[in-house]
């Protein structure tokens, strides 16, 4: 088990650019079961063994794809996703980075009314070790076990997950939530989905500053999550009213700030990390690895 | 991307947002100039990207052209906040009966912009959040619809109980929004909405901050960008795909992820030392790139150590090691240099780093704590 | 019984200029059960008894109205209705002409969202005999009765109901759906709730050109209806391309003729009267009069 | 409101649609010049409001400015579907590769803007549509999110393989649309819409029919407005609060309110008479209006007799009454008249017309056979 992508989800991709291309590749090359591309013009050409359509929706209509994953550049990526969620697919994932925000908003009204899921925009992606990845993320240092994690970043995820599978902690699901100010899921709809999954027993959420998802996550797990939740949070030194590269990393206002958001994480009984080393020992102690 | 008061009301003019009638100079020579154009009183209104700018001085009323050339000449060069004051807005001064509040921004929560008003304007609209929240009153917007009518009424009939004055702030909320999605603004603020002595209510200050990822569709709005030295750098590290924010630690950081980056300037502070800067190469591992990051490090007076963290992901370890002693050769700098690499292809990596003469270190702590010790060593001479 | 207003509804009414001051003072004549007004700058101040409140939202808060009857000028309209319906009254009466057609649509995706019901615009409103009455119909000349009356039409609609009264068939409840072209409830939704009433004994379709809305009606009352149902169509003798009245009222193509419709209406069963006395011939022999 | 060819192509263009460029012209020496300056070959194309122009000799291919002359010569006032062609569009002459189909409509019955698009263009699409419907592509247009660019390419690379041509189709697509709801239009169509054999997508044919409930909101397209004689008699009376669409009958009728209108149209014709129009006075019973509707029916020289119908609603018949005789009396004219006055203060409007020499019935198809049979008896002498 894991959740959201399992070996059997029928992927597309869309946007078969420089990047799109080398990333189907490389979840072709990881097991994923992508099942059709999408790229105006490239209809009726093959990638990989899988075939390449005009539309999303002919993709849709042919490979019967529920999961999409996004490569396609930011002025025409609120588009794709529109077309993507209208052809019938119940899981976008945008790894596009730079859609405007105001478009995000307006695209989520419109996922939400078609029930639709929105992993992103500005997401490395998800995988569910030795199932599937959906996305950019570097396959080889996850190994399957049970630990949940989800993060608002990409490297550092990589760099949490190498330390955890070095010690013997696999993933059950890692998920990149996308760096963005407004996004599709957030900690808690994952959240929702670890408590239920099987094969999870414990869970890391990687925060930083911005926003105030991690204070809502502090409340959902504490009300809603049985399963040890471990916390790390990122962006102490950052001064406020600075975007620190993602566009979501920026304090405004008391909220925003890291020490807020270890605070109230604490305060709900979630032990914080100082350092991913830590996270590895938190885990330990929650797993008894 | 913040804009000035004066570029805010330019396009608050254009979205037929009533606004006084100001001119923006650079001299204390054209202020005067200025205020023979409007007509005095005016007022003097230093024109920099931070609150509190009438504490601070930098907002004076001149009763005479001679006294706005005065009051210019007083502002301008005037530091406020880290700030140099450059340019003052001369604006006709008015006769102010009420003060009020509206401002839309991003509702990160809901996901929706968000306006918010109140009769309490004028004043810090944090404080007024955080210490009497009841005297603000919100209206979510639906980022397909915008703020219609009727909602902007609802919300103005609450402030003004007069129908004119009503339907005068609607209507200014309406445009407000139109304003905020024509621009893709991520904040659009009247503070305060100012209801004058014969009744009318027009924006007496303005804010704007724009959508960094909308610019692509605004290249006019480009225009107005007015960085300061430190944007300046920050903009000139975009231009070539980093991205930078300087601190006043001694440790440059060079990594690869914005969340690694953050990472990384914690665990420096967490053991003890200060970090330079913040500093994502993202995913590329291109020489070019590379060489401009090592730039802006040594740039740096304040850097004594550089302490770059590559996690190779997608982007292989060798890749990155090449790239890395391509940029090494073009650079003339002689402070400590600690890396770390790790991940994919990472043994290929660390020989070919190793061939250079650089032993890098696979751990992020060891090499944080390496980089900072190098750092209160004195680092390398400069 | 009656449909959707009786005695009891809550009625607001928006837009108190000449016409809506003076279409309320004769619903409260009727013993509409008018319990606000809304006008903008009007706040605070009564008419014919009722308060009159600068905001629908406030009104509705203040006094529970639950259907709202609407005067305001075409250039405002579509607000008004949006401003009702996101108020939570729940079924808005648009007695306003010339609502560009795009704008209706626009307003009825957003009422089929909040689950608003719309008659209208361009509708005379609509009256329950001898309970309440909605709108401007001249309340004299209804009486209670089996035959429920539905009608693209004003006028029209008060001379069939005239001779109705005259031969001893008084109304259920008599609707005018509005001349436009694009409008909300149609003839289908009546009917269905005229099926469920119990004080109906007989519905009058009074149609025209235009639109196939008689032609959809016809196939529903063949699929859905017992109780029996006369239709009378106006506009045999209008030339195509012209514009009749009514925005809604023009021949485009061959389905918007009298002719068609008469003849699909036969089609399905449906007796269709060449004259409003034949109407009520139709009736009589229907219901024995 | 229909617009001519040359109108919507102007329309077109400001939208960005490409459409060859025409010079539209009304006399035959400026044909002769704007060929001259497009440069020959050119296509002469009648101005009206009509269909099957072509067939009817509307269009003509001019290889010279001579030519050209020629043609314009002989459309000019021509006569094409009973109306008279007072301008000609001077277009280039292209090479057609292809012709398609895109319009934009509104279906009343889902409530909502509908495109439809298909690649059987050049042709009258109702026929297509009736017999052979599977050769039209339907695409819904949600009226606030508007036709989006994937809808667009899901229609468009149904119709082309190339890419260039589909993504020039779907762009062209967007564009009608965004001027389809600019303008607030009820229909905005392309036939053909026109492959050339460079590859290239243009319009070649424009029509687009504007919502009058709308024109409030678009003062600057009121003066595109081009009545045809009939259509200015319609137009006139529309100032007056009337609605008059003028028909061959002998019956005048004025009547309060259009479905009674057309009820009272169809019942004359059901007796054996011929309606001479269709006239809506409306609710209001101003004796100003009254007057306005009896000039528009003398002045008509088909009819023979005068049948006012109406019926008093929320207005009284004592006020329909006092309104008609203020109005009579200011009337010259010998034509006979009935009058049918029935509903609320039925009684005090009949004795008022009486007391001015007028018998009212209160049943309208007594009024109406009344009215036929003095038509059939001569009428009045005029």
């Amino acid at each position: 088990m894991s959740i959201l992508i399992n070996r059997h989800t029928r992927v597309m991709v869309q946007g078969l650019g420089r990047d799109g291309s080398f990333h189907a590749k490389e979840m072709v090359a990881y097991g994923t079961n992508i099942v059709a591309g999408v790229h105006p013009g490239k209809g009726g050409t093959y990638l990989e063994g899988f075939p390449v359509f005009n539309t999303a929706q002919e993709a849709v209509e042919e490979t019967e794809a529920e999961c999409s994953v996004i490569f396609v550049p930011a002025p025409f990526a609120e588009d794709a996703i529109l077309a993507a969620a209208n052809a019938g697919i119940n899981l976008v994932v945008a790894v596009t980075e730079g859609i405007p925000v105001l478009d995000v908003s307006g695209v989520l009204k419109e996922l939400n009314e078609l029930g639709v899921r929105l992993i992103g925009p500005n997401s490395p992606g998800l995988i569910s070790p030795g199932e599937s990845k959906v996305g950019i993320m570097p396959g080889g240092i996850f190994q399957r076990g049970p630990v949940g994690v989800i993060s608002r970043s990409g490297t550092l995820t990589y760099e949490v997950v190498n330390q955890l599978t070095a010690a013997g902690f696999g993933q059950s699901t890692a998920i990149g939530m996308g760096g963005d100010p407004i996004i599709g899921m957030k900690y808690n709809d994952y959240l929702e989905l670890l408590e239920n999954d099987g094969d999870t027993e414990a869970v890391v959420i990687v925060g930083e500053i911005g926003g105030s998802d991690e204070q809502d996550a502090a409340a959902f797990v504490k009300e809603h999550i049985t399963k040890p939740v471990v916390g790390y949070i990122v962006g102490r030194s950052a001064p406020p009213g600075k975007r620190m590269g993602h566009a979501g990393a920026i304090v405004e206002g008391a909220s925003g700030t890291a020490a807020a958001k270890v605070e109230v994480l604490r305060d709900h009984g979630i032990p914080v990390a100082d350092t991913v080393e830590y996270i590895v020992k938190l885990i330990s102690e929650k797993l008894g690895g | 991307m913040k804009l000035e008061e004066f570029q805010a009301k330019k396009l608050f003019r254009e979205h037929d947002i009533p606004t006084p009638a100001g001119i923006m100079v650079t001299s204390a020579a054209e202020a005067e100039t200025a205020a023979q154009e409007i007509g005095c009183p005016v007022v003097i209104k230093a024109q920099v990207q931070a609150g509190g700018r009438g504490k601070a001085g930098g907002v004076k009323l001149a009763e005479t052209p001679a006294e706005a050339r005065r009051a210019a000449d007083a502002i301008l060069g005037m530091t406020i906040k880290d700030l140099v004051v450059h340019r003052v807005l001369v604006d006709p001064a008015v006769s102010i009966a009420g003060e009020y509040y509206i401002g839309i921004t991003i509702d990160r929560r809901k996901k929706i912009p968000v306006m918010m008003a109140s009769a309490s304007g004028g004043v810090d609209i944090e404080k007024v959040a955080s210490e009497t929240p009841e005297k603000i009153i919100f209206q979510d917007i639906n980022p397909e619809r915008g703020l219609r009518s009727f909602e902007a009424k609802q919300v103005a009939f609450q402030l003004f109980d007069d129908k004119k004055k009503a339907l005068a702030a609607s209507s200014i909320m309406v445009k407000l929004w139109k304003c905020f999605r024509e621009v893709d603004a991520s904040l659009a603020e009247i503070n305060p909405l100012a209801e004058l002595s014969d009744g009318s209510i027009l924006a007496l200050d303005a804010k704007i901050v724009l959508d960094e990822n909308a610019m692509y569709k605004h290249l006019e709005l480009e225009e107005l960008r007015l960085p300061t030295p430190s944007e300046e750098k920050e903009l000139e590290a975009t231009r070539h795909g980093l991205s930078y924010v300087q601190l006043d630690g001694e440790i440059g950081c060079m990594v690869n992820g914005a969340g690694l980056a953050m990472a990384t300037m914690d665990i420096i502070k967490h053991l003890g030392g200060t970090p330079a800067n913040f500093l994502d190469i993202g995913g590329s591992s291109s020489p070019e790139k590379v060489v401009h990051a090592m730039e802006l490090l040594v740039s740096d007076k304040n850097v004594k150590a550089i302490f770059i963290n590559v996690f190779g992901g997608i982007t292989r370890c060798d890749d990155v090691a090449n790239g890395l002693v391509k940029a090494l050769g073009e650079i003339k700098s002689d402070l400590p240099l600690v890396v770390r690499l790790t991940g994919t292809n990472e043994e290929e990596g660390r020989k070919i780093l190793s061939d250079f003469g650089i032993s890098a270190t696979g751990d992020m702590t060891e090499g944080a704590l390496k980089a900072i010790n190098l750092a209160s060593m004195g680092g390398g001479s400069r």
